[in-house]
């Protein structure tokens, strides 16, 4: 199975629907070690991702070739353009740097592989987090790790074990104590809670391997 | 939550709408989400721009006129807008001058100014910025976040607005805020929660007999639960936790701004302040100017933040220099 | 209770000692209990003075300067002054002009500026009387304690203001003030209630959905409850309610001041604004001159009122007319 | 027995001692329908009450002829100046009025009857309320007829009469709804509810009794 402009669609419309059916979770999150904002500001630019996708965004101007890099690196100057706030930019420009990835008509695993990290890498250059510090990344990179380790095995195999690896990378910020982002304010206060940005990246891995599985 | 709005999704788009119906000297684009004066600056003036998240009121919209800010960016309720706001109103306000971009110390607002100036750049729209981190609350190191910005935006913004509209070229009005940002602290603490308007619940729950120290504008709790005490042991507190920071000498000079959080009665406050400025003299440091209201907000929050600005002639200048804004007007 | 204040019974003198450290500008005699100007009006100005319980900051100590007020007398919380403050205020500021004392219309404050009018007549100074009586939520009849005074207070005594600085003698400064009186019409509604610190408790609860309509600026009831509704319906009402009792008609100018009770976070005032403004234009009532803040509070009350008073061009050109004081100033 | 100045001290002071021990309740009640400050206002207007007359005064400038009508007076001219709000001038001009009527080193009866009468009045030409009316009238006016109809048994009798009935005008208030002051604002939501000038009326009373009672 390759990834195509179908099954990225499918990724992105499968996301939308995460992050809206879980607003009120996201933001919970954020409201404990944040400005209860997350559920909201990413509920907002998935449906304009949306209506990008229903008015032929992330095509040529005819709207007729839609790669799955055309998709992403569209979805991304969505998100930047509505979200505001950290996520925004930092999810907007991990999809710009996938998308800029797949200049194909269609993405083998290994590509992908190498796309992930590459919107991986954008998180870190533009936000400077390392894993541990209670952000995203913790779910992204052993997402993108496990994706790449897998990629061998397939498309719906490497996009099951990275849903995995962020499942279980978000559930790991829990003990952590924040050192980027706006929970790095409670200082020791920020242990004990899930990161929400990293909560938000298991959902588009999740959604990612919905879009890929086996038929 | 009781709250006078329509929605939680249409309130910074209602709240714009009623802006402008109340400010016919300030030109509200409510599509684009930009707050320009009606009429613009002179030719070849460096413009100021800076924004945020909404819920600050009147910071940053509040701000906008002769002798402060040239443009306003409203983003969601505690979100910082997106770059498209920021590049809409530099393109409208540039007059050749080139733009300064206040920004408070968050890590949405860094990156979304950020990327701002980037297309600005492409455009041959000269950008500056001016990064605003005044809380004394927070740990500054390479490997954090830095300090917030809360209360010093407004000095900031007043004395880089009238150096700015002194014609100073945009360079040394980026300058200006710098040194302005430099020598200003601040530090808050809340009475009760702020409640986010899509969340419904306070940011937080506090029993009657306590406080958060050390909170920021965005509903965050700070940085511990206190017991509640009277105005005199909180204003010492707070001015005692700026100052150790501070590091300003007796004979020292200020400008002190005791802040309400939004929901603060203007009585408590001026208890605060009395208290503050008594603490201070303590201290021997004198209060050149002060500023004692609700500026800078965090939607319904009950509390107080304190700054101080060391003050020099120049300052003092640029402070008293005219202003006329919504939120701010003094000739 | 979570209040700024060192004890209930301190609160008013704390609070008048921040006052005074914060504006050098005003003179603050905190045993007489009276603040005025520092610099006094010019002699044989008509002099205006005011007063009421604290709680409502701004009104009155926020008024005090060129433009506005010549003095106030703060009493304690939502309590009217006792007439010794006004007297010793009339005293203070009388350059041989007279004295205008500016009433809002409780039973406390009548009979208590009432006797301070005798004592000051007795000291030979002229005194002159405007009651306000704005609140369209209560019934008017010789039988009743009549209408309130509530926001129209600060339009009365800015417009006032400006005439006493214009030069006018003391009985035509009163005729504006009872003019402009006339032309004013207010209501308010409140979110939830304000806690006076002697009591230490809210004055009423309210369920999370519904709210209080047509209550006062002293923490009392209003005249029943209703369901919380969006920001649109209850501007709607409240605008509805006013026009019915003011007879205005299409085409008529308004100065409309859309008032925070004291707790009402900006952002909110400026929505209610929107929907204050859309109703007027779908009646035809256009507004001239408008006002959006916390001016005439009632501690810390959610809710918000509006007051609209009919405009022709001698009052504009009075509020317009420059003002300079702790919470209004324009030039 | 006649009203001497001691007994009117007396009467003052207990006056005092009962509006500070009553203060929450008079709050409460007013916090019902008023403002919530009728308690802490007398509480203030009494304890400079107190405070004149332990400064000696109501006397001549020697401080020695304390009369039961200088007493009075003193501590009507000490509420006007020290209480504000509603309560003040009228409770203020209540004693001055009372205290004009008493010219005499002391006072029988009848005299103290017409005083009361009196101050009954000025209360009146204040406020301007009737019987009925939902104010402190309501505990004066039985409570002044009760004494002028008693003052034949003597003091003691009178003012426990009066303060019985006081008591009872007071209680009467409860189901009316108020036509001035600021309970009128609440218009039939003031029904139900005691007004507090007329308890506080009611102390007054009480305090009287107590100290004219026989010894
Ligand atoms: N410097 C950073 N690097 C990576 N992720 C970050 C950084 N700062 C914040 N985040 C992520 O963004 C999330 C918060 O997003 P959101 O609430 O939408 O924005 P904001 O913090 O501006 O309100 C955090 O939970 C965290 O995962
Ligand atoms: N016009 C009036 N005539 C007689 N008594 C009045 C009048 N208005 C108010 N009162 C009395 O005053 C009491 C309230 O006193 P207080 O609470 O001290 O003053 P305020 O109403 O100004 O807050 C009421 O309960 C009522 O008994
Ligand atoms: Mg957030
Ligand atoms: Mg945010
Ligand atoms: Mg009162
Ligand atoms: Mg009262």
């Amino acid at each position: 199975m390759e990834l195509d402009s179908a099954r990225t669609e499918a990724w992105l419309r499968a996301a939308a629907a995460a992050v809206t059916a879980q607003e009120a979770e996201l933001t919970a999150l954020d409201t404990a070690i944040g400005d209860g904002d997350h559920g909201s500001n990413l509920r907002r630019g998935f449906t304009a991702v949306l209506a990008g996708l229903d008015a032929g965004e992330g095509g040529n101007t005819a709207g007729t070739d839609r790669s799955p890099g055309s998709l992403l690196a569209a979805a991304g100057r969505t998100l930047i353009s509505t979200v505001g706030g950290a996520s925004g930019p930092l999810y907007g420009s991990a999809l710009r740097a996938a998308g800029r990835a797949l200049p194909g008509a269609t993405a083998g695993p290994g590509e992908l592989a190498a796309a992930l990290d590459e919107a991986l890498g954008a998180v870190q250059a533009l936000g400077g987090a390392r894993p541990g510090d209670k952000t995203m990344v913790d779910a992204w990179a052993p997402a993108a790790a496990a994706f790449a380790e897998t990629a061998g095995q397939g498309l719906a195999a490497a996009s099951g074990a990275a849903a995995a690896a962020a499942e279980q990378g978000a559930r790991a910020t829990v003990p952590l104590v924040a050192r980027k982002g706006r929970a790095s304010y409670l200082g020791p206060r920020s242990a004990g809670h899930l990161d929400p940005g990293a909560a938000s990246t298991a959902l588009l891995f999740t959604a990612l391997a919905e879009a890929c599985r086996e038929p | 939550m009781k709250k006078l709005i329509n929605s939680p999704e249409t309130v910074v788009a209602d709240a714009l709408a009623g802006l402008a119906a109340a400010h016919p000297e300030l030109a509200v684009d409510t599509a684009a989400r930009v707050v320009r004066r009606a009429r613009p600056g002179a030719p070849g003036k460096a413009a100021l721009v800076s924004g945020g998240g909404s819920g600050h009121e009147p910071l940053h919209v509040g701000f906008v006129g002769p002798g402060m800010l040239d443009a306003a960016c409203p983003g969601e309720v505690f979100t910082s807008p997106v770059p498209d706001q920021m590049l809409a109103a530099a393109r409208a306000v540039d007059t050749g001058g080139g733009v300064l971009f206040v920004v408070k110390n968050y890590t949405g607002d860094v990156m979304n100014f950020a990327l701002a100036a980037e297309l600005a750049a492409e455009e041959d729209i000269e950008v500056a910025t001016v990064l605003v981190d005044d809380d004394v609350a927070v740990q500054d190191s390479t490997f954090t976040a830095g300090r917030r910005g809360t209360g010093a935006t407004l000095v900031v913004e007043k004395a880089a607005g009238a150096l700015a509209e002194l014609g100073a070229p945009l360079a040394e009005v980026a300058a200006l805020g710098r040194r302005v940002n430099a020598a200003s602290r601040s530090y808050a603490v809340a009475l009760t929660a702020a409640t986010v308007p899509a969340v419904g619940r306070p940011g937080f729950d506090l029993p009657e007999d306590e406080i958060e120290a050390g909170v920021g504008i965005h509903g965050e709790p700070g940085r511990r639960r206190e017991p509640l005490r009277p105005a005199r042991e909180l204003a010492a507190e707070v001015v005692d936790t700026v100052l150790a920071d501070h590091g300003l000498a007796p004979g020292d000079e200020v400008i002190a701004l005791v802040n309400g959080m939004g929901a603060t009665p203007l009585l408590e406050l001026y208890v605060v302040f009395g208290e503050v400025a008594a603490r201070l003299a303590d201290a021997e440091v004198r209060i050149a100017r002060s500023l004692v209201g609700n500026y800078v907000t965090s939607l319904d929050m009950a509390g107080f933040s304190l700054t101080l600005t060391r003050a020099d002639a120049e300052l003092l200048r640029l402070w008293d220099a005219p202003v006329a804004t919504p939120a701010l007007t003094w000739s």
